[in-house]
Parts: structure tokens; C-alpha cells; sequence
């Protein structure tokens, strides 16, 4: 466990309360299988010492701000959720001096499930170059200079290199397993329609029928929807239960946004987002 | 090509030039295939993908989207919008297994007849080559 | 004396039933264990913890055709779905088959759901002891056990590299392939002893603690997704709409859970269970106070998926022994 | 109900459709099949699930009184999908019919009591049964008296009955408005304000009210400051259902089921509810 960063986080988080500058503290605590963290609602001061940080704080917090959009809120945040809490700024989901963002210089988070962990880090981490958030408002760790640059988009590109019949049967069997049971949307702070296209019955898009055609259509627009926007924190790959591998999907058009509109989600608050606006010049291929 | 495979093609026009152009090949007298349906949008910046892939989903082969050319929007940025929107789902459709053939953007204006009716010509040859998205 | 039968020979007695009819067994998909339909034996997994999903899906699938609207020459005629086909149902352990006990209450209860009734005659269940036992399952406290052999037609209890064989009922009995059988005097290893949650008097605590603001903290990091009630063997709730395709109407059943936003949302928007809080009291309320005061036993088997895949880790055993505490506090 | 299979729907006919408001239709449905017609009994405050095939179904309360002849009728307000397409449909279209479901307003119990039947905009029609059985049975029954109030006057529900209700022997109709018309010379006033301005006695008597939400926590502080306890007091509650059958868990509040131990509650019953509605 990263003491340094625990201690820190819970002083500060003492602080915070016992002024009543926040509501609640939005942190993590240990799970119920005591290896694995879970989120944590610090309402009271003496809820701090449940606080802790370590690599398997996993949760993207900013998830629960737009819930609690009406009262004042502390979050920990690693350097990928406080990206997603710039694109809730940049979306006015959310006012900035409603949250408290307590940065955590990123060690990395590794793999693990419910009772186990092993040491290998996260897909993400591993790309990951930006181990100091972009935004806060108070820092816990020490900052790290840039690690070199590596190729992020490695098994995006080999699936753009198969053949067309090869894609379409890798999807068909990865959408196959689909549950409908909407983890991927609900773990995304990305996903706050109040009303989701997928449930919509008047036009009905797509209904209630689990079925390969009707789950292509979900996932499709799911990833669709979060182009320029998702910040590949990959919380909705983990919360899958069917294990589908929806950064696959998150991050080729992360990187099509990328090519197309120079573009990286959540670097800054006042950002606008690439489908909302254009530029008159740009030649981007369509009808040319 | 499969013997009498007809693709069906959703064509959402829109209603200031890619509509206008298809009525103007029609008024003179320009023939362009029947497998295109037609269906009328205010501007091409109001296709949703929501639309596109509604449109596969219920068994077309071919989706096109007309509008006017950039800089001649009716609404003056709708089809800028409509650029980017495409340029980001179409590499998509053909990262999912939908072939890039399938989904084309084009600018149309009010006087391209000609240009429209070719347009659907090659499109639907191009269809008829591929074959059907989904087997019947 | 004791029946047991060789590995070998189970995978050649499955062999056999793949050849008569459908056998959904548990089979490797994407690294995931997953009840499927199996072509060939060797492909079903015999040794796991246990599935992803429940074997509900046999029964109670995730969408299902309830019967299709014909139109002849602007007559109309409803023809219902059957279920033709026998089934076998394999691998399931003990705390699945008391799921199916669970589900068969409500879907059985006068007038019975035809559809799932049918499901339920064709299919003979087949189950496999645990020989081990996750560090998420709790059983023994829900009214079943590792090596429980009611509501099955037949148990395999493995011992060594063969499995002892009770067949419990008639339909059992039927499938059994007696030339691979023999007789024995080995004696079923202890079953292991899954954690113990304490249910005593658990319908009457929950009672007395609807009020309390637990529920909408606990609520707080809640995702509100359909995850647990997928996983679960003992969800049982479903949404009906109609399709309409060039085939005709077919009217659609689907699973639906009571975190979905539009579960109890009336036409015209008024929901009497709007918030968070109110959803997920809901959930447990259904399985630890509602479900037994209407059929006499809890609606969870203490299987341990929803503890193990819950993205934010709400752990319906600590929520037991939460509400127990508050419980006694309230008394004293 | 078709006890083989729940979930398949009698076959009807649409044979007319009325408008008692500007959103709410009254649909006359005929079972097809003469001896499901004939098995087909049902009491006021019961309900049936309606198809619109190739939408889906939804619950109405069977606002006919089965005696009356065989056709069943249904007040559907367009408000969601499936009402939608029942106000979209022609007469002589088929149409799906599960049920009867539910519990029953316990006439038989009422009987010799005096009666008020306090109805809000649609929540009148659920109530409109309970009032023609009344009439049919008028000797065994009180004083009669019927509040009934809407938005607007063109909401008020089953006015071409009115006048057969305000002239029936020993009974009463009283309309109000929130807001009147120019034709309007009626009553403008809340509902729970006409119970407390016309005080009916609480002195073996039964209220019976259905409404909006708002317009029923009014009317039984009304009522309850007359003294009526709450045991004299009924609704019928409404709630999201799917199957009417007690199997999809969907229309409980606390461990009630409003489709099998409702949907007719006394306010006592409802005051035991676990969960507040």
C-alpha cells in the first residue's frame, strides 16, 4: 500500500470535512475481500480513516459527480479521472467550485478481480505517460517527469490490419456474449443521459431483444457516443461480466480523433469537443 | 455477383441540394436505379448514426448520405458538422466488420442531376459486387 | 454400496446424450467458464468454481419469443412458442439447482408460466458437487449445501478421478447409462464448508430497518446497472414488448431487473421509486424479506456471483450482517 | 384468463371508439370466442391487460360492469406507447385481452351504507363501474353522493352520464373544475376543497376515491378530519405491470403485489404498505 499517499489523502480529506468546505469525500476503502478497493462516501470525519490509495484503486470516481451534482464534493482522483472531470467541466455537467479534485500521482493500477490480485498493471497503465493529472486542486505524491512515448494504439492497429471477414467474426463472437446488463454505461462518466437511446421505446432503436443484431447496434453507438469524449480509463471493459473487450472499440476512435482532429479528451476544461465543432478548411476524406 | 441481387440503398438526402438534385435528374429525365429509397432530411448535419446504423440493422446494403457541399449549406455549418461526424463513423463501420463500401458521404448540389444519378449507378454496382450484408 | 462411474466413462455417457439431444454444459468461452450448448464432451469443463452466469438462461432465457402474431387475410391467429426439444442441463452445482427451486415458485405458481413450465419438463438436470468452495460463497446458510442433491435429477460427487452417482428422480433414474456404472464402497470426501453468513431471523430484522439511511448510503457508490440480477440464479424479473419485422409481431419476454430507470416508471413518467436508494433497498428487500414472507425460504442461494462480478463491490453478506448489527442495536 | 398459457391474449374485436376527453377515448372490445365471452365475469375494480399488437400491453381497469352485456369496455388516456397505438386503431381491428386480474371494490360488504365516490380527471373511471352498479342496485345502498373534478371541464370523464347519475333516487353528482370555460357555470375548485365545503357525514359511510396522487393525499386529509377512519376509506392504486400475474415482480410495493392482492386497497391496508407509495 502506498503509505505516503494514504496519509496524505486522509489529512487532507480531515481537513476538508471538519471545515465543512465539502459534503462528502469521495475516496476509496478496502473491499470486502480485504486485497481489493471499492468507493468510499466520507460524510463524517471520523469515515476519514477508512480512506486509503493504493494500486488497486480502480473506480473511476468522477462516475458519481454528476449524481452528486448538488452538493459540494471531494474526489481522489488519478491522473486518467481527472481528464473525465475536465470533459464533465467542458460539458457543463458539473460546476468547478463544487468539487475538491485531490490529484494522486499515478503509481499505476494493476489487474485483479473480486479475491485476487496479481501484480501485472492494467492495459492502460501500461500506456499511460502521464503519471501527474492534468487538474486539481491539491496534489498528493510527488510529480514524475514524462516516460517516453510507446506505440498506444498496438492492438487497435493489428485488428484495422485483418481482413474484413475476420472483423466481422471477431465482433459477431465477442457481441454474441452480451448480456445487455448495461455495466459498460453505468461505470462510464461519460454516460449520464438521462434517458439512453438503448432504452428509448418511442422510436424504439433498439428494445428489449438480447440478440446479435440488437447488441451490435448498442455497442456500436454505445462507443460511438464517446467519441472525442471517453478518456480510456477502461472501467467499463472491467465492469464487463462477459469480459468484452470494449477498449478496442473506446480506443479506435480515440486514436481516428487523434489522426482526424489532433485531438486528446480531457486535457483541458474549457476544451471543445471535436463533433461540436469544425474547422471550414479541413479536408477530412468525406466526398472528396 | 449474385444472380438478381438487387442491393437496397437508404439515401437520406438532404432537402436543399441532395434531394433537389436527385428531382432535378428525375425532371430531366435522367434514369438512375431504383435501389435507392429516398428519405428527405432538413440538412445532411441532421443523420444521426443512430440512423445509419438503424438503417444496416433493418437490412439495407448500402447507406448514403447526400448534402450540399461545404460552404453551400443552407444552414451555413451543417454539413461541416456532418463531415467530421462521417469521417470519424465510417473508418469505425469498417473496423467492425461493416466494408467502407457501404457508407458514403457525398456533396451534391441542386444542379448536379447528372452527378447524382452516376452516383447511385456506381453505388449500386458497386453493392451488386459486393453482395448482401446479410444473407437473406 | 454406492454407484460411481469412471471420468472416462462420464465423458463417453456424454458423448451419448450430445448424440440424443441438447446438452448445455459449462465450456471454455474467451477464458470465461460459460453454460453452453457443447458439441462434443471433451469441450465441458468438469473442474471450476463456477460459472459467470447461471444456468437460468436455460429456463428463463435472456430473450425469448412468448408467441407470434400471424396475419391471414386480415385474420389474426396467436400462435404460441413451444419447446420441442429434451434437454440435458450438466454441471450445475447444488446452489443453481435450488435457484431453479426458487425461480419455480413464483413462474409455477398457479396459472403457471407455460413457456418456463415447458423448459423445466424437457430438461433433465444434471449436477456436480462442489469440490471446493469460493471465497465468495455462502450456501450452507441459504438452505442448501456443496453436495445438496434435492432439486436435481441426478448428482455427481467427484472422488479420485471418478464420480459418485445418486440419481434422486424418476427422470434421473431414465438417463442413467447403467453399462457404465458399477457398484462401489467408496464413500463421497467431505464437502468443503463455504463462509457462514448469519440469516437467523434475517425476514424480521430487514423489516424494522427499511427506514434506515443505510440503503441510500449504500446506494451512494452503487452503479445501477442489471449485473447482479443477471448473474443471480434467483432473479426472476422480465420485460414484455412487441417486435415487428417482415416475419410478422412476435412478442418479446426479456430480462429486465428493478435497477433499470424505467422498471417502475409509469406512461406519463410519475416512478414511486425514483432514487438510488429506493432501487437498490428494493433488491435485498425482494430477496430477504418479501420473496420468503411470499414462498417461506430466501430468495438467494448464497452462489457468490453478485459478490465477485459487482463492479463496485455491494456484498450482499456483509449487507446481512449490517442490517443484523443494526438489528440488535435497534433492541437494545 | 387463459389458464393453459397466462400470456396469451384472448382475440377481440375493437368494435367502437368514443372520446370522453381530448386525450381519453372510451374503446368498446367484444371477445372473439362466444364461450370465453360467456366465462369472461368480472367485478367493478378489476382490470384486464389490453394488447396493441405490435407495440406491446398495458393495463386498463374494466370500466363496464359485466351484467350489462357482454362487451367490455376500457377509458384510455394517450399517454405512452401502447396507448398511443390504441388511439390510432379503427374499429373492427383486432386487439389482445388478458385478465380479469386483481381484487375488487367489496361491494357486497358496502351494502346499506351510504356511498361517496370522490373521482380526479381519468382516476373517475376506474370509479364509473362502482357508480352504475350502485344504480343497478340502488335499494341496497344509501345515500349516494359523486364528486367528481377535472382540469378542465372537456376532462371531466363520462359526461353523457351524468345526467342519468345527478336524477338516480337518493343520489347526488357534484362536478368541479381547476379552471372553467366560457360554458362552464359550475364549480371552480380543487376536489379535496368540495369534500370539505359539503362535509358528507363519515356515519356508516364508505368513501371511495381514485385520482392523481396530489388530489388523493388532499382528499383523505379531508376525509380524515370528517371523522372517516381508515378502514372507510378505498382507492386503487395504479402501478407499472407486465404480467398481472404475480410473477414479474414489478408492480410490488413492499411484499404487496397490486396485481393479485390489489389493485383495490382500504387506506388501512395501504397504511401498512412497508414501503410508502
Amino acid at each position: 500500500m502506498q503509505e505516503g499517499l494514504t496519509q496524505q489523502i486522509r489529512e487532507k480529506a480531515r481537513e476538508l470535512l471538519t471545515s465543512a468546505a465539502v459534503d462528502c469525500i469521495i475516496g476509496y476503502e478496502r473491499a470486502s475481500d480485504g486485497l481489493t478497493a471499492r468507493p468510499l462516501f466520507a460524510y463524517e470525519p471520523n469515515d476519514v480513516d477508512k480512506l486509503i490509495f493504493d494500486q488497486t484503486c480502480t473506480h473511476n470516481l468522477s462516475r458519481f459527480l454528476v449524481d452528486k451534482r448538488d452538493s459540494t464534493v471531494a474526489i481522489v482522483a488519478k491522473p486518467c479521472d481527472s481528464r473525465a472531470v475536465n470533459l464533465l467541466l467542458a460539458e457543463k455537467q458539473i460546476q468547478r467550485e463544487r468539487v475538491y479534485v485531490i490529484g494522486v500521482v499515478c503509481p499505476g493500477i494493476v489487474e485483479a478481480t473480486w479475491g485476487q490480485i496479481n501484480d501485472r498493471l492494467q492495459a492502460r497503465c501500461q500506456l499511460c505517460r502521464e503519471h501527474t493529472p492534468p487538474m486539481y486542486d491539491f496534489l498528493v505524491g510527488e510529480p514524475t517527469a514524462e516516460e517516453p512515448p510507446v506505440e498506444p494504439y498496438h492492438d487497435v492497429a493489428e485488428l484495422e490490419a485483418k481482413s474484413v471477414a475476420e472483423r466481422q467474426s471477431f465482433w459477431a463472437e465477442q457481441f454474441a456474449r452480451c448480456i445487455r446488463c448495461y455495466a459498460c454505461r453505468q461505470a462510464c462518466p461519460g454516460c449520464y443521459c438521462t434517458e439512453c437511446f438503448v432504452e428509448q421505446l418511442d422510436p424504439q432503436w433498439v428494445g428489449i431483444r438480447v440478440a446479435p443484431a440488437e447488441n451490435e447496434f448498442w455497442h456500436i453507438i454505445r462507443a460511438f457516443h464517446l467519441a472525442g469524449r471517453c478518456i480510456a480509463c477502461n472501467e467499463c471493459e472491467r465492469a464487463c461480466p462477459v469480459n468484452i473487450p470494449l477498449s478496442l472499440l473506446n480506443r479506435k476512435l480515440e486514436k481516428d480523433v487523434l489522426e482526424l482532429f489532433a485531438f486528446r479528451s480531457g486535457l483541458s476544461a474549457e476544451a471543445l469537443l471535436p463533433l461540436a465543432t469544425f474547422k471550414k478548411e479541413e479536408r477530412l476524406g468525406m466526398g472528396e | 455477383m449474385i444472380e438478381g441481387y438487387q442491393p437496397k440503398i437508404i439515401g437520406f438526402l438532404c432537402n436543399w441540394c441532395g434531394y433537389a438534385g436527385a428531382d432535378l435528374a428525375g425532371t430531366s429525365r435522367i434514369t438512375y436505379p431504383a435501389n435507392i429509397r429516398v428519405i428527405r432530411v432538413p440538412c445532411s448535419g441532421r443523420v444521426d448514426p443512430l440512423l445509419v446504423i438503424k438503417s444496416f440493422q433493418q437490412g439495407a446494403d448500402g447507406v448514403l448520405v447526400a448534402g450540399c457541399h461545404p460552404g453551400e449549406c443552407h444552414y451555413v455549418e451543417g454539413n461541416y458538422y456532418t463531415r467530421r461526424r462521417f469521417a470519424l463513423l465510417h473508418p469505425f463501420l469498417e473496423y467492425l466488420g461493416i466494408e467502407k463500401q457501404r457508407f458514403r458521404v457525398e456533396w451534391v448540389s441542386a444542379s448536379e442531376g447528372k452527378k447524382f444519378s452516376q452516383l447511385v449507378s456506381s453505388f449500386t454496382e458497386e453493392l451488386a459486387k459486393l453482395g448482401p450484408r446479410r444473407e437473406a | 454400496m454406492t454407484q460411481i462411474i469412471s471420468r472416462q466413462d462420464l465423458l463417453s455417457w456424454l458423448e451419448r446424450l450430445i448424440g440424443e439431444r441438447i446438452v448445455i454444459a459449462p465450456a471454455q468461452s474467451n477464458g470465461l467458464v460459460l453454460f453452453q450448448r457443447v458439441s462434443r464432451a471433451e469441450d465441458i469443463v468438469l473442474d471450476f468454481d463456477n460459472t459467470v452466469l447461471s444456468p437460468k438462461e436455460s429456463f428463463l432465457p435472456l430473450s425469448e419469443v412468448l408467441f407470434t402474431v400471424a396475419k391471414e387475410n386480415g385474420d389474426i391467429k396467436l400462435m404460441p412458442a413451444t419447446v420441442a426439444e429434451e434437454m440435458v442441463l450438466f454441471g450445475l452445482h447444488p446452489c443453481d439447482a435450488k435457484g431453479m427451486a426458487v425461480i419455480d415458485q413464483p413462474l409455477l405458481a398457479a396459472p403457471a408460466d407455460d413457456l418456463y413450465q415447458q423448459h423445466r419438463a424437457r430438461t433433465t438436470l444434471i449436477g456436480l458437487a462442489c469440490s471446493q468452495a469460493g471465497p465468495e460463497c455462502f450456501c450452507t446458510s441459504m438452505g442448501t449445501a456443496p453436495d445438496d442433491p434435492s432439486n436435481l435429477d441426478i448428482l455427481l460427487t467427484r472422488v479420485n478421478d471418478s464420480y459418485i452417482v445418486q440419481a434422486t428422480t424418476e427422470k434421473g433414474k431414465a438417463l442413467l447409462p447403467s453399462d457404465l456404472i458399477a457398484q462401489s464402497e467408496v464413500t463421497a470426501p467431505p464437502p468443503p464448508s463455504p463462509q457462514a453468513v448469519p440469516t437467523e431471523g434475517i425476514v424480521e430484522v430487514m423489516r424494522g430497518a427499511f427506514e434506515s439511511p443505510y440503503w441510500s448510503r449504500l446506494a451512494d457508490r452503487c452503479l445501477h446497472c442489471n449485473l447482479c440480477a443477471y448473474v443471480c440464479p434467483t432473479c426472476y424479473c422480465f420485460d414484455i414488448r412487441d417486435y415487428v419485422d417482415e416475419g410478422g409481431i412476435e412478442r418479446v419476454r426479456s430480462w429486465e431487473s428493478c435497477q433499470s430507470p424505467g422498471f417502475t416508471r409509469l406512461a406519463g413518467g410519475y416512478d414511486p421509486r425514483p432514487t438510488k436508494g429506493a432501487r437498490l433497498r428494493q433488491r435485498f428487500y425482494h430477496k430477504l424479506s418479501y420473496f420468503p414472507e411470499h414462498f417461506g425460504h430466501l430468495g438467494c442461494v448464497g452462489c457468490g456471483r453478485c459478490v465477485r462480478y459487482c463492479p463496485v463491490n455491494i456484498d450482499i453478506r456483509e449487507i446481512i450482517n449490517d442490517i443484523q448489527k443494526l438489528g440488535a442495536q435497534s433492541e437494545c | 384468463m387463459n389458464a393453459e398459457n397466462p400470456f396469451i391474449p384472448y382475440l377481440a374485436t375493437l368494435l367502437t371508439t368514443a372520446d370522453l376527453t381530448p386525450d381519453t377515448k372510451l374503446l368498446t372490445v367484444e371477445l372473439d370466442d362466444p364461450d370465453v365471452r360467456d366465462r369472461f365475469d368480472y367485478q367493478p375494480g378489476q382490470f384486464a391487460i389490453l394488447s396493441a399488437f405490435g407495440v406491446g400491453e398495458a393495463p386498463f381497469c374494466l370500466v363496464s360492469v359485466s351484467y350489462r352485456g357482454r362487451q367490455l369496455e376500457f377509458a384510455v388516456r394517450r399517454i405512452g406507447t401502447v396507448t398511443n397505438a390504441l388511439h390510432d386503431l379503427e374499429p373492427g381491428v383486432k386487439v389482445g385481452v388478458r385478465g380479469p386480474f386483481g381484487n375488487y371494490f367489496p361491494l357486497e360488504q358496502y351494502k346499506g351504507s351510504n356511498i361517496i365516490i370522490i373521482g380526479g380527471g381519468i382516476g373517475m373511471a376506474p370509479l364509473r363501474p362502482v357508480v352504475n352498479f350502485i344504480l343497478d342496485h340502488r335499494a341496497d345502498y344509501g345515500d349516494l353522493l359523486i364528486i367528481n373534478g377535472a382540469r378542465t371541464p372537456q376532462d371531466l370523464v363520462f359526461a353523457p352520464e351524468f345526467d342519468t347519475w345527478a336524477q338516480a333516487p337518493g343520489s347526488r353528482l357534484e362536478l368541479t373544475v381547476d379552471r372553467g370555460d366560457a360554458g362552464w357555470t359550475g364549480r371552480e375548485a380543487l376536489v379535496p376543497d368540495v369534500v370539505k365545503e359539503l362535509k358528507p357525514s363519515a356515519e356508516n359511510a364508505i368513501a371511495i376515491t381514485c385520482g392523481p396522487p396530489i388530489m388523493i393525499r388532499f382528499t383523505l386529509i379531508r376525509l380524515k378530519e370528517l371523522g372517516f377512519t381508515d378502514s372507510q376509506i378505498a382507492t386503487t392504486l395504479e402501478m407499472k405491470m407486465k404480467c398481472g400475474l404475480g410473477k414479474c415482480a414489478r408492480c410490488n410495493v413492499g411484499d404487496t403485489y397490486i396485481c393479485q392482492d390489489g389493485p383495490v386497497f382500504t387506506l388501512e391496508q395501504i397504511s401498512k404498505f412497508i414501503e410508502q407509495f
